[in-house]
């Protein structure tokens, strides 16, 4: 394939939409589906009938989750749009009698809220707007002219000066520069290398890359496809979380018509440049999110981490140099190639360059996938996109970063969002999961539950991950259940700084993150709970067995 | 005649480990050049003569110019590195790795066949850990008698893993291999079966010789009886290539 | 160098097999498809027995500890079977913030089991996930594959019941 | 510690075999060298029936497994200014903790009942009621030093108390460990 039959494909995705006057767009992601997104489709193809002018299609993620099921309807005369939300199968007809008038005014979702108005869409561009089951649709988008253009048009070297030029990081949650460890694989000399897409989105409460991956699936082929050139690659392997059918479905689908259109696998755009994708399925380990991890797990082994250095780019699956990158991170890499790094570069603060997807749950008012410019200030993101907090709560703390990240308090909201000021109160930035909390949540409970998190998954190789992370759990359950005393919180606050340093890779090195960042917001929280010691109150420690039952 | 130097392929460095100024080959580890020039760094999971595992984190030291960790025996040295062993904040973090182990599991060291021969038991004494304060676990663990030669007790484990990797990277076997994940990590011998009924095992007792605490020992020993005799493993190593 | 192995004939004319022997053969037989395999051997059984187990290690040559280890490794392997009807609940964050444990007691106390447990009566499994990726619906729950979204306890619990019932 | 004044000792024992005080008297003649500088003012060993308010140094045998048990750490804790952990029942639990492996109602059908012939029946009266789990003393009160060894041998205790009277902190990782 080449760029004008790129085109070509394109055109004619155009011309056919242009016969309909309408177009009913129903978000299919997971979120929807759960609440009946599917029957929606099939309410709305029966409500349609046979007539030609109107379209029914199912797209990925508009980010609204709390809203779902939604359907955008566009009318292709003046091109307006109107969204509808808590969509039911029994309002299907209604929606369909109405177009061309008044919109059905009850399930209308106003699109001009700042949870829509303040997002800035890379990565998302293509949700909700095209079929993730259909390469065609993907093409019509600019789809692939990335890739096509990279391999005709630029050498691997070009390709990698703008990714490093565009100064993205990695979105995985370490932020190492993306141009770098190209590079870095670039340069080794090796017969053989790969490209792995890490799709094994663990954190809890977070759902970017799903999104994603089950809205533009072809994004991340095409990106992955990208590096593999840049690196000199030719076979590539997307690690996925089990626990996400459909994106594996459509993952698989997009890989399936990628090669049929000749742009995977042998010779691609009639060049030398041959790339393989396969897709590697998790089993249910957090842990798998660390690079030697995944590597151990794709090759079959229990998912356990090694010490590095090596690095993988040095010596990654199979001892062969392997980049590894996140699903958002190769999902930026087309936008780049296409509008070059200096126009990425533009996009975001400093340090921080382009935009972030996060996902947003807990007590908030919105809760949904949202792409922003790095850089936005926190306190926007909760309370202006996200809509505050609902049932006239007050705001108590968002954690980001999952298990390995923080809670920031009140104080801090005004902090703009990007890698290293996250750092510097005390959170990461994480895959992009951004959970609310307000003032019924205990802090102390809460690191408790992400210490129980860390502990069951430990892999259970090294011993202060393993041990470590059982003991911490066992003294914040003291604590919390106020068994606890002065003593035992400041064992536990040892624990921490013990399993954090000498930790054999990222989860035990970042498992007590939670502990510490609610110790430095929320330390009168802990103090409340403690009990005097022993020494200091004359009664029994222990569990006094009076009388033994026979 | 002389005839030219073929370049080596391997180069020579010079590094810093407590101040004092060493040479050694890049190919070579922290840990191993300590050892050369007789600094003790200590270790559980690290046998010479098996893969290395790096999973114990006794042997991590501080190096000059980097904010984590390194452990000694999975990092090879480079030209310049200076690094410190033997520091307070790392003396402090191996005493809190040992209570983290013995609070693991049962390590009731009067009663062990291993009592005077055990790594865990001296590793305790050399880095001055005199009492635990990390709450002792106590669960229950069970101890395999099947095998004819030999027995395993959970209760002593540390999962360092060296009987996986001997049987695996020496006898060539791989009857032993840990199961389950995190605290409820255990090694086992084929299905989980009693290692008596072990079709894969060849009874040659190397997991019991490499065993550095009480966790593996032959049968019939009783209360401090148990001795460990390694002088095998270099030798076999060296056969099979294992690095 | 390769040798040819014949590789060992499934261990019962259960069709199932096949489906296990398509996922090896698609493979290569490489050990490194095993969690690849053990995956088509829950789908097509629904547990990992020691049977599979050790058809799966000679099939890819692999020791049999070794794929012990990796089936007990990870969390969506069972080595047990399953109840008749399963209920999934995510105790993801925004789930938990939200009282998924108030899910799980309510479930214990009606049912009498926890997270990874059966009842008795092979009814019921409930299982735990880290997170579905559903956190707008949170509270969420997955019944016999059926979405259940922003639970409250009793409401779960006769849902539960009515599925159980149903059978009867 | 004024050179006037001899060092007060206090000694106990708690759950265990009472080895370490046995362990003790093996330091033999020193004992005389010892009673130089020391003066016992409670302990088995010696018929003082009421401990004395304030004791400089206390010296605690064995685990806690009992009521009685905890009661004698306290008051060790508050009438000693410096309080030893010795052997180690007293620093790890070591044997009696071994109990917290069964259900106590196991333990006790197997000691009283199971391994009885005549009259097999569990003790009632006058015995402290047991605590579950079994602890070392030093999770329960405040401990200043640590003696492991299963009994610390005569020697190690010779030296350390020996460091103590001459007014230095021992370091017993010199002289002994866990199951010594």
């Amino acid at each position: 394939m080449n760029i004008d039959e790129l085109r070509d494909v394109a055109e004619k995705v155009r011309e056919e939409a242009a016969k309909c006057s309408h177009c009913l767009r129903v978000c299919t992601a997971a979120g929807c589906q759960s609440s009946g997104a599917g029957a929606v489709v099939e309410g709305l193809k029966a409500a349609v009938g046979d007539n030609p002018q109107v379209q029914v299609k199912s797209v990925g993620c508009m980010g609204l989750c709390s809203g779902g099921p939604l359907v955008e309807v566009e009318s292709r005369e003046g091109g307006s749009k109107v969204m509808y939300q808590k969509v039911t199968p029994g309002d299907a007809s209604e929606i369909v009698e109405s177009l061309g008038g008044r919109p059905v005014e009850r399930l209308v979702c106003p699109t001009d809220i700042p949870f829509f108005a303040s997002q800035q869409k890379i990565v998302l561009e293509n949700s909700g707007v095209i079929d993730p089951e259909e390469i065609d649709d993907y093409i019509a988008a600019d789809g692939y002219q990335a890739l096509v253009t990279s391999l005709t048009e630029m050498q691997p070297d070009d390709v990698l000066r703008e990714v490093t030029r565009s100064g993205l990081r990695g979105r995985g949650g370490g932020g190492y520069p993306t141009g770098l460890k190209w590079s870095t694989v670039a340069k080794m000399p090796a017969e053989q290398k790969f490209v792995v897409c890490n799709a094994d989105e663990g954190d809890p409460g977070a759902f970017m890359d799903r999104g994603v991956l089950e809205s533009d699936p072809h994004r991340v082929l095409e990106g992955m496809a990208i590096a593999a050139y840049a690196v000199g690659a030719s076979r590539g392997y997307i690690y996925i979380r089990a626990e996400y059918p459909l994106a594996i479905e459509r993952l698989k689908t997009a890989i399936r018509q990628a090669g049929r259109r000749r742009l995977l696998g042998l010779n691609i755009c009639e060049t030398r440049f041959s790339f393989d994708v396969e897709i590697r399925l998790g089993a249910g380990a957090f842990v798998c999110g660390e690079e030697t991890a995944l590597m151990a797990s794709v090759e079959g082994l229990r998912g356990q981490p090694r010490p590095r250095p090596p690095y993988p780019a040095q010596e990654g699956l199979w001892g062969y140099p392997t980049l590894i990158n996140n699903v958002e991170t190769f999902g930026n890499v087309p936008s780049i190639i296409r509008h070059g790094g200096e126009w990425f570069a533009g996009i975001g603060t400093e340090n921080s360059k382009g935009t972030k997807i996060f996902a947003l749950a807990g007590r908030i008012q919105h809760t949904g996938l949202i792409e922003v410019p790095m850089g936005i200030p926190l306190r926007e993101i909760v309370h202006t996109i996200g809509g505050g907090i609902p049932e006239g709560r007050t705001f108590k703390a968002v954690q980001t970063g999952g298990p390995s990240g923080g809670c920031i308090p009140e104080s801090h909201l005004d902090v703009s969002v990007d890698y290293d000021n996250l750092r510097q109160v005390g959170s990461i930035m994480g895959s992009g999961g951004m959970i609310v909390m307000d003032d019924t949540s205990s802090m102390v409970d809460v690191a408790r539950y992400f210490m129980d998190f860390c502990a069951s998954e430990s892999c259970g190789k090294c011993v202060p991950c393993r041990v470590g992370t059982h003991e911490m759990h066992g003294l914040l359950d003291k604590i919390a259940r106020g068994q606890g005393t002065a003593a035992d919180l400041a064992l536990l606050e040892e624990l921490c700084e013990v399993v954090q340093a000498t930790s054999l890779c990222g989860l035990g090195q970042t498992a007590p993150n939670p502990v510490l960042s609610t110790l430095r917001y929320f330390r009168h929280e802990y103090e409340q709970l403690l009990r005097p010691s022993d020494d200091e109150k004359p009664a029994s420690g222990g569990q006094v067995v009076t009388e033994a039952k026979s | 005649m002389i005839v030219p130097a073929t370049p080596p392929k391997v180069r020579v460095v010079t590094l810093k480990i407590d101040d004092k100024d060493l040479s050694a080959r890049e190919d070579e580890t922290i840990l191993e050049v300590a050892r050369q020039n007789r600094i003790a760094i200590p270790s559980l999971c690290f046998l010479e003569g098996l893969s290395i595992w790096g999973a114990c984190r006794l042997c991590v030291v501080e190096m000059k110019g980097s904010s984590r960790l390194l452990s000694a025996c999975s990092t090879r040295v480079t030209e310049g590195m200076e690094v410190q062993t033997n520091t307070e904040r790392l003396r402090h973090y191996r005493r809190v790795i040992l209570e983290l182990l013995f609070a693991e599991r049962n390590h009731v060291c009067s009663v062990c066949v291993s009592n005077g021969n055990c790594e865990l038991q001296s590793l305790a004494q050399s880095c001055g850990l005199d009492h635990v304060r990390v709450p002792y676990r106590t669960s229950v663990y069970e101890v395999d008698p099947t095998h004819d030669l030999f027995r395993l007790d959970h209760n002593r484990c540390i999962l360092c893993t060296r009987c996986v990797r001997v049987c695996d990277e020496i006898e060539g076997a791989h009857t032993w291999d840990v199961m389950g994940r995190g605290i409820g990590c255990r090694v086992v011998t084929d299905l989980k079966r009693p290692w008596g009924e072990s079709a894969s095992c060849t009874g040659c007792g190397k997991c019991v010789q490499v065993c550095p605490t009480g966790a593996l020992v032959s049968q019939g020993t009783s209360a401090g009886e148990m001795r460990k005799d390694r002088r095998f493993l270099p030798y076999l190593s060296q056969m099979r290539g294992v690095r | 160098m390769t040798i040819k192995v014949t590789k060992p004939a499934p261990p019962s004319d259960d069709k199932r097999w096949k489906l296990v022997d398509v996922t090896m053969r698609r493979n290569g037989y490489y050990g490194h498809a095993l969690i690849e395999t053990l995956h088509s051997v829950q789908d097509a059984f629904g547990y990992l027995d020691d049977v599979a187990m050790q058809y799966v290690a000679q099939s890819l040559g692999l020791p049999l500890s070794r794929v012990y280890g990796v089936a007990t490794f990870y969390h969506l392997f069972t080595l047990k079977p399953m109840g008749k009807h399963t209920c999934v609940v995510c105790t993801g964050t925004a789930c938990y913030i939200k009282g998924a444990g108030q899910l799980l007691d309510a479930i214990y106390d009606r049912f009498g089991v926890r997270v990874g447990e059966t009842t008795p009566d092979k009814q019921l499994s409930v299982m735990g996930a880290r997170c579905l990726g559903a956190c707008g619906l949170a509270p969420a729950a997955v019944l016999d594959g059926a979405w259940l979204a922003n639970q409250r306890p009793e409401q779960l619990v006769k849902r539960i019941e009515e599925v159980i019932n149903d059978e009867h | 510690m004024s050179e006037s004044r001899k060092i007060t000792l206090a000694t106990s024992w708690l759950d265990g075999c009472s080895g370490c005080h046995m362990s003790f008297l093996d330091i033999d003649e020193r004992l005389i060298e010892l009673a130089d500088k020391v003066e016992f003012v409670y302990s088995p060993l010696v018929d003082y029936k009421q401990m004395p308010e304030s004791i400089d140094v206390g010296i605690l045998e064995g685990a806690v497994s009992s009521e009685d048990d905890l009661d004698k750490a306290l008051k060790f804790r508050k009438h000693c200014k410096f309080l030893i952990s010795l052997g180690d029942c007293a620093v790890t639990g070591n044997v009696p903790a071994m109990r917290n492996f069964f259900p106590l109602d196991a333990v006790f059908d197997r000691a009283f009942k199971e391994n009885v012939q005549l009259q097999p029946q569990r003790p009632t009266v006058n015995v402290p009621k047991l605590l579950v789990p079994v602890r070392p003393i030093h999770s329960v009160v405040k401990v200043d030093l640590f003696i492991p060894g299963c009994p610390p041998s005569a020697n190690t205790i010779w030296q350390i108390l020996s460091e103590l009277v001459a007014g230095r902190m021992p370091n017993p990782a010199q002289f002994t460990r866990f199951g010594a």
